[in-house]
């Protein structure tokens, strides 16, 4: 542990990328204490006289949303979505995805076969579709959106990780576990899945910022978090067309995801080189 | 003779490390004159890689050259502009790799790979090139050479790949040859064939020679002078014959000793004891019992359900082994000897009898397997591969312990420090990772790692090729004492004829997966019925120097 | 080899039915009621029950999917309920556009990824790998209805170098592929640079500086199809991925595909439609995949099926 | 304007972002096919451009007995199909019937109820209507069951085009996509996805049309298509403005050249679920009426609309000017819901159409209605499934109709009470969506439409009023939000006045908008 702070400390990207998380964390969490406004307020004062949405000013900061909302605000509460959606939903998927191709790669054979299959019809399939009917049969709810997007993103990762394990199991280690009598339970989680993790990481972060927007597009299509709720996809979502004549409205919560999905990629980067030991001692 | 071809002074070379600068090459001279051959010996690590790359400037990024001058006949090599080092690489200098297997692009053909060579340096046309790779294949003696120029890598055996590496180093008619341990890779048969290769060509071409090995005894056959390096360091330079005979350095003189002699144990039934132990009294009923095993890889599924049935690795193998004895299983690569040695683990599918200590494995699910394997253990050729990379040394030990649910953890941290006290580690050694050893360390470590479970046999699969001479002999060494101390039976794996010989009780010579030879020691060393076996042991480097250039040996098999 | 096209063949087949299946159910508990859309704004119960039985909408479930399926085989997809137009010819008219846009796609991204994969490979931990793998980064997060709509107002609307909408001359396609590539350059960019770095650390690549070849001869010639292995089975699942994109692309600056066909037939529950999209470009992709397990081996001869 | 002048000839670009549904006038029934197919084809008779004056076209002359109840029509001897044949009265038997076969699969059928034997026809149990006959080529007698004052109307409608029988049951269910008409236009070119291309019809028996033809352009976004439009490449960009650039538009110096908008027969409303607890209390429903802050929501769409207080849009005969319906007062909101014992309100869900302005909309209504206590969750839907959800009793209590508000097929009050506020409507799959359905007023409106004679005209309007005016009073089944005003965005070389761009009955009169020299 303390190694992992100092060799954090070391690279000044990381600091920074984890002070970012921390405050967007923060912000999720402290969102009532922090807003200016309640994010669903609709303050008459919220359009000019045209009905145009306000630019950054004194009172609101960061201007206000084409319904006069206050986008800070809206920002600040939106951070709880999106990192459900960004870290939950996204690690679910990439949870799922290891797990399918680590098995259809560790048992060649009938089993594995069927499996990779399986996500070759997921990956075929329209998963806007799903996402349709889910919206109209259940009840619309962020967990709705998270299953959804699990259900949709985990397919790359697990055809990765399926080759790379195809790689790892003809290695002479796995053959000397087996010679010592461990299980597949054990080989699998603890000699196969562990070197799985650099890849594993890579893809969860680069998933963080595509699912949020993903998120949007849910929302727009009836699934997941409705309006008045905000997320910072549908925050842009909304708002996209607008980016000429309230560009705010579109170009600081992209920059908020870009800054946050970043953030978690350096992160990652710098977990992915801790946690493998064969990177000790190494330039 | 002339001035030197190629003569390096004061080479220093410094690795860039986390903690900064360390130096791995200090102060490095020696000279080559055309037409010679000047070997580079030294144990693992001692620079002699890092030596040879300094003289192509291919040194890796992480590698920063201090001081030094590397002179090709008049001209510097070590200001030279990129363009004109190019034009010296394989063209002035050519150099040959340690690894055959991986030295060669997988996914271009052998003649477009040697005829490359040939257009950079002399500009010739393609079907010129080709031509010429053609020419340089056959002077490589290498079977059916129209048709190699057409196959790829993994189409070719280890043996023929090296050939094609060299037809390509030579194809250019280069000054000087650098070979990095050309044959270390190799079968004892197949060095022998590319060691006379490399003397013949040398003798057409008159290129000069730096030869890299850490093996005496080839330096003994192939070298006219020889450098032997240290940690960074040139320790002792001189013709082979004064190093030979009259080596001044201790060091020198360690590695000298350290070479296997075959036919230094002739005469004894059972290898020399190496501890005090009373021997056991050999038990009649053996801790392995093997009869009739076959065989057949590409059964199984693999991938995508792909895989053709193909011909059965090993065929219809006998035998048996007491407690405390040793069977030595020798044969040339390909022959079926790790093939066997999975099997008799129950590693692989097989047909036939296998019973370890009493139980009959065939066809036992892995549950069952699992008190079968406390009794047998595996040690495997490359300790490296064989340690997950991600698992600290201690855990590696104490992973069999925790398997199979031997003690509490408090017990089991005292057995790994046990164990590794017992391979001659120290304890704390525990909490490092495996790329932090040594290659002897770490066989060591699976050593002990294989010792944890108190197994009445041990299979070691090339245990000791991996590693280099001096450290070879400490490894071997260790493996005999347990073995007296704990009644081990052994099955030891080699293609190295000297370490049976050391280690083996009983031999059995394979090839095409048949046992062509089986006997005791005696038997088979001292009057082998087999022309095969024969050939094994003759193909096996002296290191008595050779006088003169003409080949006593007559070179067999052709790969 | 033949066997194992066979085999992949009839593994894609089953996929299709597969989909074809599920897309089927989900369509059928779509809460909208095609026969009262059809029947329109001032039908009473009765027309739309007439209009529920033209359509067949009132058999039973598995009869509906096998007169779906019969048709299948004969190549009938139905007819739209809005368009009222056999969907097989919709679906034809907008294929070719589509794959137009989606092979310009795979180019510029593959064309891209490499390069910077590439690039950033060789200078890595270098200021410019960092760079480019930032951008990559930026690709890979942003939201393509925008970036779609910025190219279009910077390159067309304002310069005026490419047409800003429509399909046709080879100016058209631009804008689009780019928009569509941009996502995907980051990922492939991404993976080129670990598998460019793997391969470059290759005894064999050192092999080739032996030679005195020239770097870039090393890279391109040596190290380069190395490190495609993996990229090619990534280009199979691509497609897949693409679909979404498509979507907006097509909608942004008219292209005429199937990403808008579909998008339509969505907003406007025109089931007919949509199954036949969901079947099309399930197909494309099956085939995608097929594709690329079979090229794999030209690149790769240790995959060659002797 | 000087330069205002018609210039003959010159063809235009016309953009739509949905491909083109169908242009079979018996299907065709929206926003952009309608002008089309109206432009394709003739009727007997039709409107005036931009008015919503009934006008001969096929029909030379025509007759009514004095009962109301027989029509009879002489053909002009002009008229001919685009395939060279003469247009007969046997061809507008035949088309009417075609209408209403359900066979045709289209939403025609309802609206000649009132022809003797449509009823027949309809369920499938009659192949022709009785009502209709055609004694000789040139004459066509309609008998109707009742009379209906709406029925000139109704024949003016794009449903009651003629069409050439032959060619029909040629192509088949393929007619949409290759239609033969006899209207000013003719059909050259469509090309799936990309573009229909039309082209003046040269021996159309009418005067001719100013443009020698039109291309229109589909799958073009909206957004773009305005770019587009400003740089001259576009003519008429037939989505409108969409809101992000509208006010841009709006303020630009070029804008009285770019911008037609102009009110329409239109009215954007909340149905209420009358059928629903608590939402079947009346004071809950006016509470809801009193809650919403029209003049906010007004804004929200940059202005593009007046605030509604009644049923009826203000153009539209019939509309109450006397009537303000209920003014926006949320503490007399706040009590009617403690009348009715919900002080601390109630939650329910508003269901609303996912395309922008809409779901901005419902979250401004969703406001509103929370400062009654009221906690509407909103479902924001493809419009298909807003229609579904609406027309499913026990589904949408409140349903925001923006997007989908009703337009009037024709410029006549019982147009706005039939399938939206009529029994008629109150179906499964229906129109309807408050579920509204009260016997007395039924019996009103069917009185009201038999007065049928001209003179009866004023009297009748009148009558529709005071019903539409007390459904709203006494029963509140809606809480019209708007009138929204059509915007057409044209390019400055585009002439002719407004209500050719935005007509009352056919949205963009093609054959009367021309180009400027
Ligand atoms: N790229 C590198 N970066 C840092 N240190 C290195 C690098 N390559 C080699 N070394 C170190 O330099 C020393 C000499 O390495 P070298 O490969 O020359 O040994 P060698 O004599 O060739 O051994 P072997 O017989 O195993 O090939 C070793 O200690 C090794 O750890
Ligand atoms: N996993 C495998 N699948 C298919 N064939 C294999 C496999 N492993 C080995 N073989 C084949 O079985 C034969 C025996 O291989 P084996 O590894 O036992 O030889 P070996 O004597 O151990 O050689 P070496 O000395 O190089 O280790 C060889 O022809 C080899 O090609
Ligand atoms: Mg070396
Ligand atoms: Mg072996």
């Amino acid at each position: 542990m303390k190694r992992a702070l100092s060799e954090i400390a070391r690279q000044p990207a990381t600091c920074v990328a984890v002070l970012l998380i921390a405050a967007v964390v923060l912000a999720a969490i402290a969102a009532p204490w922090l807003a200016p406004f309640s994010p669903d307020a609709q303050p008459f004062d919220g359009l000019s006289l045209e009905g145009a949405p306000l630019p950054p000013g004194p009172k609101y900061w960061l201007g206000t949303d084409t319904l006069g909302r206050d986008l800070l605000s809206r920002l600040l509460y939106g951070a709880r979505t999106s990192l459900v959606i960004g870290l939950v939903a996204n690690g679910v998927a990439v949870l799922i995805g290891m797990t399918l191709g680590v098995v259809a790669g560790y048992v060649s054979g009938v089993v594995g076969n069927a499996l990779m299959r399986f996500t070759d019809l997921m990956m075929a399939f329209p998963a806007l579709l799903l996402a349709i009917v889910l919206a109209a049969l259940l009840r619309p709810s962020l967990w709705i959106v998270a299953l959804v997007i699990a259900l949709v993103n985990w397919v790359q990762v697990a055809r990765i990780i399926y080759t790379e394990t195809r790689g790892l199991v003809e290695r002479d280690y796995i053959l000397a576990e087996r010679s010592l009598g461990a299980g597949h339970m054990r080989i699998l989680f603890r000699h196969i899945a562990p070197h799985l993790l650099p890849s594993a990481i890579v893809w969860g972060t680069l998933g963080v910022a595509t699912t949020v927007l993903l998120e949007a597009t849910l929302s727009f299509l009836g699934v997941g978090v409705q309006p008045p709720q905000p997320s910072w996809g549908n925050i842009i979502y909304e708002s996209q067309s607008y980016f000429q004549a309230a560009p705010w409205l579109v170009f600081i919560p992209g920059a908020i995801i870009l800054a946050t999905a970043l953030s978690f990629n350096l992160v990652g980067d710098a977990l992915r080189d801790l946690l493998d030991p064969t990177q000790r001692g190494r330039g | 003779m002339t001035g030197p071809i190629l003569a390096v002074r004061g080479l220093s070379v410094d690795a860039r490390t986390p903690e900064g600068l360390r130096p791995v090459l200090e102060d490095v001279s020696f000279t080559l004159r055309s037409g010679e051959t000047l070997c580079l010996a030294g144990e693992s690590g001692s620079g002699k890689s890092l030596t040879a790359l300094s003289v192509m400037r291919l040194l890796s990024l992480s590698l920063k050259p201090r001081s030094g001058s590397i002179r090709l006949a008049e001209r510097e090599l070590t200001t030279l502009s990129e363009r004109a080092m190019r034009r010296v690489r394989g063209g002035e200098i050519a150099m040959i790799f340690q690894e055959p297997m991986t030295s060669l692009n997988p996914v271009l053909t052998v003649g477009a790979q040697i005829a490359e060579a040939i257009r950079t340096h002399d500009g010739a046309d393609s079907r010129g090139a080709r031509a010429r790779a053609l020419a340089m294949l056959e002077a490589v003696h290498i079977t059916e050479p129209a048709r190699r120029m057409g196959q790829y890598p993994h189409e070719l055996s280890g043996g023929m790949r090296q050939r094609v590496m060299i037809a390509m180093a030579l194809s250019c008619r280069p000054k000087v040859l650098i070979a990095d341990e050309p044959t270390t890779a190799l079968d004892v048969t197949v060095q022998a064939q590319i060691l006379k290769l490399m003397r013949e060509l040398r003798a057409d071409l008159g290129a000069a020679i730096l030869l890299i090995t850490h093996d005496m005894g080839v330096v003994a056959e192939m070298a006219d002078r020889v450098a032997v390096m240290k940690s960074g360091r040139v320790v002792e330079q001189g013709s082979t014959l004064d190093i030979f005979e009259r080596p001044r350095e201790a060091y020198t003189r360690q590695l000298l000793e350290a070479v296997p002699r075959l036919g230094a144990f002739a005469g004894t039934d059972s290898p020399p004891r190496v501890t005090s132990a009373p021997p056991t009294a050999p038990s009649r009923d053996p801790v392995l019992f093997v009869h009739d095993l076959t065989v057949t890889y590409g059964r199984a599924a693999r991938g995508f359900g792909r895989g053709e049935v193909s011909a059965p690795a090993v065929k219809g193998v006998s035998f048996e082994l007491r407690a405390g004895r040793t069977l030595g299983l020798v044969g040339e690569s390909g022959s079926g000897k790790s093939t066997t040695g999975k099997a008799v683990l129950g590693l692989i599918p097989f047909t036939g009898e296998v019973v370890i200590d009493g139980v009959s494995i065939a066809g036992l699910s892995s549950a069952e397997m699992r008190p079968v394997r406390r009794k047998a253990q595996m040690i495997f050729q490359d300790p490296y591969a064989s340690l997950d990379p991600r698992m600290s040394v201690g855990a590696a030990v104490a992973e069999p312990l925790t398997i199979h649910g031997v003690g509490p953890a408090a017990e089991r941290r005292e057995r790994v420090a046990m164990l590794l006290k017992r391979v001659h580690l120290s304890p704390d050694h525990a909490s490092r990772y495996p790329h932090e050893f040594s290659g002897g360390q770490r066989q060591r470590i699976c050593i002990a790692r294989a010792l944890a479970l108190e197994p009445r046999v041990i299979v070691s699969d090339e245990s000791v090729s991996a590693l280099d001479v001096s450290v070879r002999g400490q490894v071997l060494e260790l493996l005999l004492e347990v073995q007296e101390e704990m009644g081990l039976a052994f099955l030891v794996i080699s293609h190295d004829m000297a370490v049976i010989e050391r280690m083996s009780h009983d031999v059995a010579v394979m090839r095409g997966g048949e046992f062509v030879e089986y006997g005791t020691r005696r038997q088979v060393f001292e009057n082998p019925t087999q022309e095969y076996t024969k050939a094994l042991m003759r193909a096996v480097p002296v290191p008595i120097p050779r006088r003169g250039t003409s080949d006593l040996r007559p070179v067999l098999l052709r790969t | 080899m033949a066997a194992l096209l066979g085999r992949r063949l009839i593994q894609a087949a089953a996929v299709l039915l597969g989909v074809a299946i599920i897309t089927f159910l989900l369509l059928h508990y779509l809460p909208a009621d095609p026969a009262a859309l059809v029947a329109g704004r001032s039908a009473n119960a009765q027309m739309i029950a007439n209009v529920r039985h033209q359509l067949g909408l009132d058999l039973p479930l598995p009869l509906q999917f096998w007169r779906y399926l019969t048709g299948l085989v004969r190549g009938d997809l139905g007819r739209s309920y809005i368009q009222r137009s056999e969907v097989a010819t919709l679906v034809m008219a907008r294929i070719p556009a589509t794959l137009v846009l989606m092979a310009c796609g795979v180019f510029v991204e593959v064309a891209l990824g490499l390069t910077f994969g590439v690039i950033a490979a060789l200078r890595r931990n270098g200021i410019v790998d960092r760079i480019v793998m930032m951008f990559a980064f930026v690709g890979v997060s942003s939201p393509q209805f925008v970036v779609a709509l910025l190219l279009l107002y910077v390159f067309a609307a304002h310069l005026g170098w490419f047409p800003m909408s429509g399909f046709g001359t080879p100016a058209h396609v631009v804008l689009p592929a780019l928009t569509l590539g941009l996502l995907g350059a980051g990922w492939y960019a991404r993976m080129v640079r670990s598998a460019m770095i793997d391969v470059l650390n290759q005894d064999y690549v050192r092999t080739a500086r032996a030679k005195g070849l020239s770097r870039t001869r090393v890279v391109l010639r040596h190290a380069l199809p190395n490190a495609l292995l993996p990229i090619v089975a990534m280009i199979g699942i691509d497609i897949g991925q693409f679909m979404g994109g498509v979507v907006v692309v097509e909608a942004v600056y008219g292209w005429p595909g199937i990403g808008q066909l579909a998008w339509q037939a969505i907003q406007q529950a025109d089931v007919p439609i949509i199954m036949g999209v969901t079947l099309v470009s399930s197909l494309a992709i099956v085939l995608a995949n097929l594709l690329a397990d079979l090229v794999a081996p030209l690149l790769d001869p240790r995959i060659r099926v002797r | 304007r000087a330069d205002d002048r018609s210039s003959q000839g010159g063809t235009i670009v016309v953009t739509y972002q949905d491909d083109m549904a169908t242009l079979d006038p018996a299907i065709g029934y929206d926003w952009q096919n309608w002008s089309m197919i109206n432009s394709l084809f003739s009727r007997l008779v039709d409107y005036k451009f931009g008015t919503t004056e009934i006008v001969p076209s096929l029909a030379d002359s025509w007759t009514i007995s004095p009962d109301g109840l027989v029509y009879t029509f002489k053909l002009n001897p002009k008229a001919k199909f685009t395939n060279g044949r003469k247009v007969t009265a046997a061809d507008i038997k035949y088309s009417i019937e075609r209408s209403v076969n359900p066979k045709t699969q289209g939403p025609a059928g309802g609206f000649f109820h009132s022809i003797v034997g449509q009823d027949k026809m309809a369920d499938g149990s009659a192949t022709t209507i009785s009502g209709i006959e055609a004694p000789d080529d040139s004459t066509l007698k309609f008998t109707l069951s009742q009379p209906d004052a709406t029925f000139l109307n109704v024949l003016a409608l794009n449903f009651a085009s003629v069409v050439p029988k032959e060619v029909v049951e040629a192509e088949g269910a393929d007619f949409g996509k290759k239609p033969v008409g006899s209207g000013a236009f003719k059909l050259e070119e469509w090309v799936p996805g990309q573009r229909l291309v039309f082209s003046r019809n040269v021996d159309y028996f009418r005067d001719r049309p100013n443009l020698d033809g039109f291309k229109v352009e589909i799958g073009q976004e909206p957004l773009v298509a305005i770019l587009r439009l400003q740089k001259g490449e576009v003519d008429i960009a037939g989505d409108g403005i969409p809101p992000a650039k509208y006010l841009e538009i709006k303020n630009s110096p070029d804008a009285k050249d770019l911008i037609v908008d102009r009110e329409q027969f239109e009215t954007s409303y909340i149905t209420i679920n009358t059928t629903k607890k608590p939402l079947d209390d009346v004071r809950v429903r006016k509470a809801i009426n009193m809650a919403v802050n029209k003049d906010r929501i007004v804004r929200i769409i940059n202005g593009r609309a007046t605030p509604a207080n009644q049923v009826l849009p203000p153009l539209m005969p019939g509309y109450d000017k006397a009537y303000k319906g209920y003014a926006f007062d949320v503490e007399g909101a706040k009590k009617l819901m403690d009348e009715a014992g919900l002080k601390d309100g109630f939650s329910t869900t508003l269901y609303a159409m996912n395309t922008d302005p809409n779901p901005r909309i419902a979250q401004a209504i969703q406001q509103d209605l929370a400062a009654i206590g009221i906690k509407a969750e909103i479902k924001a839907l493809a419009q298909p499934e807003v229609i579904a959800a609406g027309g499913n009793k026990d589904q949408a209590a409140l349903t925001w109709s923006g997007g989908m508000g009703w337009i009037a097929d024709f410029p006549d009050p019982s147009d706005f009470y039939g399938p939206i506020l009529g029994c008629g409507g109150a179906i499964a799959g229906g129109w309807n969506w408050s579920w509204f359905c009260d016997k007395s007023f039924e019996d009103r409106a069917t009185k009201a439409d038999a007065m049928s004679k001209p003179e009866q005209k004023d009297e009748r309007y009148k009558i529709w009023a005071q019903i539409f005016t007390d459904i709203q009073s006494q029963q509140a089944p809606w809480a019209p939000v708007f009138n929204e005003r059509r915007v057409v965005a044209k390019s400055k070389r585009m002439g002719g006045s407004d209500a050719v761009y935005i007509d009352p009955t056919r949205v963009i009169d093609y054959e009367a908008i021309y180009t400027k020299k």
